[in-house]
């Protein structure tokens, strides 16, 4: 797309004849005004000082330029060209007697501004981007400590849940307290206290049934009576106190005190269980 | 005597040439040891710097310069890296509040001692009709609103519970007084009107002053581990 | 002579202990910067220190500490951070992340951005004299530099860019006030250039209170999928 190959040493080269290079390659520039601003530059003044005149002549002449190449430009830049050759004239005529809007003088300052304007951004952010850069010159932390979170409970509860508590729990237990049903277990404690007791030093064979009938009164304390006793008389058994016999299954159980009961009870592991 | 006087300014310049070099090495191991993604061996460490310096000796300077810092130069499998100083690792942690509901069992308890200090464990579980799990009691004291009090003067010497400030001003109470008697409660509909004869809902009392029943507790005792927030809430 | 003597001896420790005291302080100061991921502001570095610290002097003082060494204590959108130092890019520029190269309109962009915000696009492109394409603010918003800032009160009420803490943070600059050229810019006079008539906005800012001729961004604006990484920058 370019009439003339661009390189670094052809612009310079142009530099120093001093003739401005009219470099047609509109896929290198930004936009009408950055075309403009690489024009202004080749007339090596302040861009205070530019002649808009002849900026805008060389502008036109690129865009006519491109045009007999038959290059495709964008639209920007034709309506930039239009403006320019617009501002030309105004720039070459004398200024009507009473003028409308901004003179051709405030337009090419606009301009001249707007060139500087884009120039100077062009520098800083030049600037901006020389500075050393995180990740690139300088560099944080490779291994940051991580901030462990430690959970301390808050614990929370109200008043009303204090007060209800332990009202529902009172009035719980005052209740149960007051009805307490009568025991209904024989705890093996028990048991083994009675079957000693009432056993005694009988050295003769008697039905387990006949020591505990007295406690059968009740019918509904039977069950557990009879299993706790049992459990009670197998223990005293498994120490040496107690015998135990039985003709078969379910047959009636007939329990009697051991004799060598003397040796001061003090073999409580020698029982066979 | 002149003579003497010139070669101590020259070996005065070359310690500090020697000094300066010695700086900007230790500046480049700081500098690779900061931004390291991991511990870095002596060898990736010598790399960057002149041929024939002691990296292994910059190290050990570099350690000792950062020993007494915020952040030590520490070696961990035979690499070196920067961590922050062991008795700072607390600035590290950052403690979240977590917002936790008492168990009923905790409430519960924590009412019968508000109401019944100083109590036992075993009183507790008496007025409760079941038993306290040690759990609870140490969920208690870590809230910091009950505390161990003194000693039962009683077979195995249970320890008496009661209540803290920290329980009172929990609470929003003034004092343990403040805490509604059986005719508050039941004009609050908390108690039903049927209650058996005799029924009572003792006067609560936090007078630090053990009582007549009550020892003081022993050195140990506090020992459990358990205290700890209590002590700061009072 | 003797109370002389006594009274420069307690003088002597009061003076002990607090060079002890400072000491220990920098330790906190200096392990929280070494561990921290991002830059801290001076009231997270204050916390874990006794009320009533002058940390701000603290952190001179530190920040004079590492001038000389490999790492130095900066301040970046008004926060501090350790980094290394910038003499030593040639040691670690091999380690680094190659960053994604911008485009030249993408770099003059965020040049606008930067000097100009709060900016509309329309603005940007008046600026550069050229559209700019959708793309590049897209890049920019994906670097998490630039952010969405608001709505300007205009007709078509266009959309206000701005910077984000992310590139303070990138750029090694402490405030906005920092960037490079500023007075050039403003002594050029061309930032009136750049706004409509009737506003009058000698320097950018990236205050993230809106000025008076912004308005909210609306729920909408922000669903777009380009923001989260600048919000979140923030």
């Amino acid at each position: 797309m370019s009439v003339e190959e661009v390189n670094f040493e052809a612009e310079l080269a142009d530099r120093a004849t001093g003739e401005p290079a009219l470099v047609v390659d509109v896929e290198g520039f930004e936009g009408p005004l950055d075309l403009l601003l690489t024009l202004a530059r080749q007339q090596k003044v302040d861009l205070a000082k530019i002649s808009i005149l002849a900026l805008a002549d060389q502008y036109l002449a690129f865009v006519e330029e491109a045009r007999k190449l038959r290059l495709e430009l964008a639209a920007d830049y034709l309506v930039m060209a239009a403006w320019l050759a617009y501002l030309k004239s105004r720039l070459l005529l004398p200024d009507p007697p009473a003028p409308e809007g901004p003179s051709a003088e405030d337009m090419a300052n606009a301009l001249a501004q707007r060139l500087r304007r884009l120039e100077t951004i062009r520098q800083v952010a030049e600037q901006l981007l020389n500075r050393p850069q995180l990740g690139r010159e300088v560099f944080q932390r490779g291994l940051p400590e991580p901030i462990a979170e430690i959970k301390r409970p808050q614990w929370t509860a109200t008043l009303y849940d204090l007060l209800s508590a332990y009202a529902s729990r009172r009035q719980t237990q005052s209740r149960t307290i007051v009805r307490m049903p009568k025991r209904s277990v024989w705890s093996l404690a028990e048991a083994r206290e009675a079957v000693e007791r009432l056993i005694g030093c009988s050295f003769d064979w008697s039905p387990l049934d006949q020591y505990l009938i007295e406690y059968l009164v009740e019918p509904s304390q039977r069950p557990t009576v009879l299993a706790s006793s049992f459990a009670a008389a197998l223990e005293l058994v498994r120490e040496g106190r107690l015998e135990l016999h039985q003709h078969a299954a379910f047959a009636p159980l007939y329990v009697r005190a051991r004799a060598q009961q003397s040796e001061s009870g003090a073999a409580p592991q020698s029982g066979n269980g | 005597m002149a003579n003497v006087a010139e070669m101590r300014v020259i070996v005065g310049d070359r310690d500090q040439t020697e000094a300066e070099e010695r700086a900007e090495e230790l500046r480049i191991l700081e500098a690779l040891l900061f931004a390291a993604e991991e511990p870095l061996d002596e060898k990736t460490l010598a790399a960057p710097l002149p041929a024939g310096v002691d990296v292994h000796a910059l190290l050990t300077q570099l350690q000792q310069d950062y020993a007494p810092r915020g952040v030590n130069l520490v070696r961990v499998a035979g690499k070196w890296v920067l961590r922050t100083a062991g008795d700072l690792a607390w600035l590290l942690t950052r403690e979240a509040v977590v917002s936790r509901k008492l168990s009923r069992a905790a409430i519960e308890t924590l009412a019968i001692v508000a109401y019944h200090q100083p109590v036992t464990r075993a009183e507790i579980e008496d007025i409760r009709g079941v038993t306290t799990s040690k759990g609870t009691l140490d969920v208690l004291l870590e809230t910091g609103w009950i505390r161990l009090r003194g000693r039962r003067k009683a077979p195995g010497r249970p320890v008496t519970y009661g209540t803290t400030e920290a329980f009172l001003s929990h609470f929003g109470l003034d004092a343990l007084g403040d805490l509604p008697g059986l005719d508050e409660l039941k004009g609050a509909g908390l108690f039903e009107a049927a209650l058996p004869a005799g029924f009572e809902v003792p006067v609560p009392s936090d007078d630090p002053a053990l009582r007549d029943d009550e020892d003081p507790l022993e050195p140990g005792d506090l020992d459990l581990g358990l205290v700890p927030p209590t002590d700061r809430a009072e």
